[in-house]
């Protein structure tokens, strides 16, 4: 099923792991691409539309995901993990772990009967722990592969899913398994970590429920909503006055992330005006600081939001606190623009827009050589100018966030940039 | 569900739009959430120099009340001529309209550009009213062939 | 037949325990599933409601109600209550 | 034999759902003749849905097939490949714009968008009904790419695409390559100067002979299809060899007695009529602005075998597979006396302050006056709301506060005040502007209706600003220098997108299909655009988009071979009278006269015939069709529409 020599590895089948990908199949080289979780997709897929043109993320992504499964020169490897890269003349040997998912992807038709069955409930990571998922169980209903997963370390090995899976799919006699390949190049597209939000103790997230993440946010907003509405995690009630506080984790020095997210101003502007379609009477505010809107058709998308009635208030927030017997927030901000001082405002829900982090993991995974980071430990751009992709390691180049946060379209265009960079670079191979 | 309340009467709008530029335009205004009335319907094709004049007419007999061709003009990407042979068919079709009793008015053309959202949706408003003051093509002796 | 297919379960058996901790919240998530059942047995309840009845803190109930909506055991009923709560109720009644 | 066809209706994860009642539609439609499946699907262009199409079709031999879902300018392809894997002709496929035509557009209707769904997808069911298999055209593809722009983007794309074994001919309408780029000094991230990246890139470009450049030239004209254009070009002359060195360029062009503006300057220096952008510009001879040279001859003493005033207009016609066009953008230009613009001296442009930067020496003078004090006026062309840009021109923020550190830098006791109206740094630019705070630079925010006011007395200039960062108090500074941070409009591309027929956004940039889906494709096959043509970027940004259309662009033509669409025009030799009036109106000569069972007939020649169907309405036998849009079909498509809705 494997051959063993590739033109390139990809690392990461988020959005632009996927492009690139394609990319380079297109252009008739060999591609393998890596990705961690059981489905590729990274975390686009888990979000509601996307901004400016409120498309949405599954419309947008699913067709790229079957179209990068189904590619001729794409081998796409789930739940696997790149154990080592190194280089041997001017190629490199990388092993791959393939984490046993206990299920036969071969077999495994999708049916969802294994999960109806098992008796276990965890916290569902792919929605940030809002509901519960089984031991056994696929990622979300547009995962590719549309196949399922046992999640060993909760299993109990009750057999029901064994019993019940009509395919036979079913297989704990699974190990890990491990791949050694011949690449030529490889991209890391390994994306960005979200920023923890109980790094910002004082805004009480983990502590108090209706204080939630915008990627919370953006998982009720969307098509595969795990509560089927807008409703506080707290009591189930439809709130009906929302707060956002940008910039949560991101050009704050005291959680040492200085840098801009680049994101967040605008997908907390497409939550409200996403909130306004579902809640027509709730009221909507949003705390910043100054509001990025820099993108194309970007500015046009926020002077919507205004005129949708979306308040905007420039202020500073300092501290969230719960009111006891509403489960309401108490936000008390310093107000930059108004009549100045400290405030405190009353919401029923709190959203905190956070930002990017970098997601340096695959470091470790070189081992005769040392990928360079920058100083916020994303992949170091060695000529950004000019040749975008290029690391400080020669083969070896980057697309989409590894770099540097970046919003979809800008992490689409990185990755043709690092198509184009990696072809020229096995085309000097020659 | 077809026939509205009593007294209301939404025209029945034929639009014919193209592929590259004015249905582009089109899917803009719904992008932009802006509204025109529903009873609009498209028919894409790839310029609108290729209208068969006798589709417009077949569009009357079938009940359209009106028929709207939202043209390249100058963004065409077939050809420079693209406004003025479309000009050619509008005439053709107005002439065949009023020798079997349909109000020539009923076929209008304007220019609708990839990004022409506002003035599509003000198009389709405006013909909109005009249709309603000219009544139900079923009114007009030409028109809607029961029979069909 | 339904039981041969657990050959594979045996095999991996034999080489890990189960711990104990796991049976054990499997064991109460079960019996908080079916105490969320006996609450709506009377009826349509918002998640409050079920709360008292359940004697459990809001958002543990929250999770645990949604969940059960996700794995198909209840639905909402489309009300909403003059408090701005969906009720819920058990599938399959209406 | 009748068709079976199998109809999906797509909630679009709510989009649709939320308004258009899809069960209804697909119990409306379910029962018409041809129908032998209709369903609901959640996503129907996510892999399972796909997957169950495909069974469909095999398990129910469909021969037709219907999606309701968003517009066929998304996912027209992923269908039409699904149709393909199952067996069935792509063009039995038909897309039915249910989102952007129905349910967004009549959000606030709910059950008439539910009528209008029921009747728009039984005429895509009418049309499936009618719809005849069809095989594309496969035509060989030119080796040869066309990059219209020499600028940074251009120049990058070039080499990129040279590597690919394409032949790249690189047009540039200025005398000299490099774009706006070679304007700006120090760049942001690196600090190599603009000038420096223009030289990195122009050596690449001359060590690879696949590239031909011409500068000083023009598009005139563009015709066929993708894979095969024809691209005319103006060569204007330079009036000096190309092939020829002279040692002494710097001292003829310093006789040279005329004197005029310094476009690359911004009208701030006067330059000669024998000229170089700037010293090490590139191709390295200079050029003659011919329109004010008095042809007085002094230059031609020295080295008079380089100079050749006979030199003519040369027009070339290009053999190309694909064109990017990467025609950049140009600073916006203030209206006279906005924020005091041209109605003072003591007032600029960010991009002239950049070159007045770039020509100083020791210290910052601007009409023998000492800048010590200088108020950055932000926003200006940009985020205008009643105005013409309503659109951030996103590298302005980072450019001023840059620009603002290497003033520092070099003059450290340089004031600089900055009136903005949000700040963004985004990602790690952010940095910088973290620098310029520490560095003292002072910033007020003012609000879009409330903007900073100039006032001129003389040589004195005040700016007085509601600064809203301290509640609104209006603040009053009195800087030497007043720095209009203006942003990004597009370069004169109205008369290229006549001529490549490419759209423009409401921006008015070049507009690309979709910027997630397709973000450097237009809707003219085979022309890419990249680079600030299509919307303000930073540096990075232009280059990033430049190979991804270097990279498409690759894809495009490295097969060889193309297929094009089947719509073309199809004659009906019973019913043609050959009069000659289709092949009049025809204006790609696809048209031949032929015998043909004794009689004489027009007859499509499918490789030329581009598919617009013009010479439907002029043939006055009816006999000529388009494929794909037969009178069947778009008949068909009106009865589906008509027909009464039950239900």
């Amino acid at each position: 099923m494997f051959h063993l020599e590739y033109d390139v590895m990809v690392v990461g089948g988020g959005i632009a792991g996927q492009e690139t990908s394609l990319n380079l199949a297109n252009m008739g080289f060999k591609v393998i691409l890596i990705e961690k979780e059981p489905s590729i997709g990274g975390k686009m897929i888990l979000l509601s539309k996307v901004f400016p043109t409120l498309d949405c993320a599954s419309c947008i992504a699913t067709p790229k995901m079957s179209e990068t499964m189904r590619h001729e020169n794409i081998e796409v490897l789930s739940y696997s993990e790149v154990s080592s890269i190194e280089r041997i003349d001017k190629k490199f040997k990388v092993k791959i772990l393939k984490k046993p998912k206990f299920v036969r992807e071969d077999l495994c038709t999708g049916c969802q009967e294994c999960e109806a069955n098992c008796p276990v409930n965890v916290e569902d990571q792919f929605n940030f722990g809002l509901v519960g998922r089984r031991a056994v169980y696929i990622p979300y209903s547009t995962a590719i592969p549309k196949t399922a997963v046992i999640d060993i370390d909760n299993c109990i090995l009750c057999g029901a899913c064994e019993r019940v899976c009509p395919a036979n799919a079913i297989d704990f006699t699974q190990e890990p398994e491990y791949y050694t390949l011949k690449v030529k190049s490889v991209v890391l597209a390994t994306g960005f970590n979200l920023f923890p939000a109980r790094k910002k103790p004082q805004y009480g997230f983990g502590m108090y429920p209706n204080v939630m993440d915008a990627m919370e946010m953006d998982r009720l907003l969307s098509p595969t909503r795990p509560y089927n509405a807008v409703i506080r995690p707290l009591d189930g009630k439809i709130p009906e006055n929302i707060a956002y506080i940008l910039c949560t984790g991101s050009r704050d020095v005291s959680v040492g992330n200085p840098i801009c997210s680049q994101i967040c101003c605008m997908y907390s502007i497409k939550q409200a005006q996403l909130l306004m379609g579902a809640l027509p009477l709730a009221d909507i505010t949003i705390y910043y600081i100054d509001i990025r809107a820099f993108g194309k058709g970007f500015e046009e998308f926020y002077q919507q939001a205004k005129d949708m009635g979306v308040q905007f208030i420039k202020g500073k927030v300092a501290k969230i606190e719960e009111i006891k017997e509403s489960g309401n927030l108490k936000v008390r901000y310093e107000d930059i623009e108004g009549s100045g001082g400290v405030k405190e405002m009353e919401h029923d829900l709190v959203v905190l827009s956070v930002g990017m982090l970098s997601n340096p993991q695959i470091t470790s995974s070189f081992k005769t050589e040392e990928l360079e980071l920058d100083e916020y430990f994303y992949v170091k751009q060695t000529d950004p100018l000019i040749n975008p992709a290029k690391t400080n390691l020669k083969g070896i180049f980057a697309a989409g966030t590894a770099t540097g946060p970046k919003d979809i379209p800008d992490s689409i265009l990185s990755a043709g940039a690092a198509s184009a960079e990696v072809a020229a670079y096995i085309r000097s191979l020659k | 569900m077809t026939e509205k309340r009593e007294g209301e009467f939404s025209p029945k709008i034929l639009v014919f739009s193209t592929n590259s530029i004015s249905d582009p335009g089109i899917d803009l205004a719904g992008l932009l959430k802006m509204h025109y009335p529903p009873s609009a319907y498209t028919v894409s094709l790839p310029c609108s120099s290729g209208i068969n004049p006798d589709w417009i007419i077949y569009a009357f007999k079938k009940g359209f009340d009106g028929v709207f061709i939202a043209a390249d003009g100058t963004d065409c990407p077939y050809r420079d001529d693209c406004s003025e042979l479309t000009a050619k068919i509008v005439q053709e079709a107005q002439t065949k309209a009023q020798d079997i009793g349909i109000n020539p008015a009923r076929i209008k053309m304007a220019a609708i550009c990839s990004v022409c959202a506002e003035p599509f949706v003000n198009h389709m408003k405006k013909f909109s009213e005009a249709l309603i003051k000219m009544g139900s093509i079923k009114n007009e002796s030409g028109g809607k062939d029961v029979s069909s | 037949m339904s039981w041969d297919q657990e050959k594979t379960l045996k095999y991996i058996k034999n080489k890990m325990k189960v711990s104990e901790k796991k049976v054990e919240e499997t064991r109460k998530f079960m019996k908080i599933r079916k105490s969320i059942a006996k609450a709506l047995s009377t009826g349509p309840k918002t998640i409050p409601q079920i709360a008292e009845i359940m004697n459990l803190p809001l958002s543990d109930v929250t999770y645990n109600v949604m969940t059960c909506r996700k794995y198909g055991y209840i639905e909402e009923t489309g009300e909403v209550s003059d408090d701005d709560y969906y009720f819920y109720e058990l599938k399959g009644r209406k | 034999m009748k068709k079976r066809i199998g109809v999906y209706i797509c909630h679009c994860g709510g989009n649709i759902s939320d308004y258009v009642d899809v069960k209804k539609v697909m119990h409306s439609v379910e029962n018409e003749e041809g129908v032998v499946l209709a369903k609901t699907t959640v996503f129907a262009c996510s892999d399972s849905s796909q997957k169950e199409m495909v069974q469909d079709i095999l398990e129910n031999k469909l021969d037709g097939m219907v999606v309701a879902s968003c517009s066929p300018k998304l996912h027209l392809h992923t269908f039409r490949s699904v149709a393909e894997r199952a067996g069935i002709n792509p063009y039995e496929y038909i897309q039915v714009n249910i989102r952007e035509q129905d349910s967004w557009a009549h959000s606030d209707k709910p059950e008439e968008a539910t009528e209008k769904a029921i009747r728009l997808v039984r005429s895509g069911i009418r049309r499936a009904a009618q719809a005849k298999p069809l095989t594309p055209n496969e035509i060989s593809v030119t080796n040869g790419v066309a990059v219209i722009g020499g600028g940074a983007a251009g120049m990058r794309a070039a080499i990129e695409l040279a590597d690919t074994g394409l032949n790249v001919y690189l047009i540039e309408k200025e005398h000299f390559l490099g774009g706006r780029i070679s304007q700006w000094g120090a760049l942001f991230e690196s600090g190599e100067r603009g000038e420096e990246l223009v030289e990195r890139l122009y050596k690449e470009i001359i060590k690879r002979n696949n590239i031909k450049i011409w500068t000083g030239a023009e598009v005139e004209s563009f015709s066929g299809c993708v894979g095969n254009f024809d691209l005319g070009i103006k060569i204007h002359p330079r009036f000096i060899k190309t092939d020829k060195g002279c040692e002494k360029f710097e001292e003829i062009i310093k006789q040279c007695p005329v004197e005029v503006p310094d476009e690359f300057n911004f009208g701030l220096t006067k330059r000669k009529a024998i000229y170089k952008n700037y010293k090490k510009a590139f191709p390295e001879q200079p050029a003659i602005d011919i329109d004010n040279c008095t042809k007085c001859g002094i230059c031609e003493q020295t080295c008079p075998e380089v100079f050749d005033f006979n030199q003519k207009v040369e027009k070339l016609n290009l053999k190309i597979g694909a064109v990017i066009l990467t025609t950049g953008f140009s600073p916006y230009e203030p209206k006279e006396g906005e924020y005091g613009y041209k109605n003072s001296d003591t007032v600029l442009s960010l991009q002239q302050f950049r070159r007045l930067m770039e020509l100083s020496n020791g210290k910052l003078v601007f009409n023998n006056k000492e800048i010590k004090n200088i108020g950055f006026i932000y926003c200006v062309g940009s985020r205008q709301k009643g105005g013409d840009n309503k659109y951030c021109s996103r590298f302005c923020c980072t450019a001023a506060i840059h620009t603002s550190l290497l003033l520092k830098e070099k003059y450290k006791d340089i004031k600089t005040y900055h009136l903005f109206r949000d700040i963004r740094t985004y990602g790690k630019q952010e940095l910088l502007y973290r620098d310029s705070c520490k560095n003292g630079d002072i910033y007020l925010k003012f609000d879009e209706n409330q903007p900073p006011e100039v006032i001129t007395e003389g040589e004195n200039t005040i700016v007085r600003i509601k600064d809203l960062l301290t509640e609104g108090e209006e603040i009053e500074i009195n800087p030497d220098l007043i720095v209009l941070v203006t942003g990004m409009v597009p370069r004169n591309n109205e008369r290229l997108e006549k001529i490549f027929k490419v759209p423009i956004g409401r921006d008015r940039f070049f507009n690309e299909i979709h910027p997630k889906l397709r973000p450097v494709e237009t809707v003219i096959d085979g022309v890419f655009i990249a680079g600030t043509s299509q919307g303000p970027k930073n540096l990075t940004e232009s280059i990033l988009s430049s190979l991804s259309s270097s990279a498409k662009t690759y894809s495009l033509l490295s097969g060889g071979t193309l297929q094009l669409e089947p719509i073309v025009a199809i004659v009906n030799k019973n019913a043609c009278e050959w009069c000659g009036k289709c092949d009049e109106v025809c204006i790609y000569d696809a048209i031949e006269k032929k015998e043909a069972e004794g009689k004489t007939i027009a007859y499509v020649n499918e490789a030329l015939c581009k598919g617009c169907g013009s010479c439907i309405p002029v043939c006055e036998q009816r006999a000529i069709e388009l494929k794909g849009y037969t009178n069947k079909e778009i008949m068909g498509m009106i009865d589906g529409i008509m027909e009464e809705v039950n239900g």
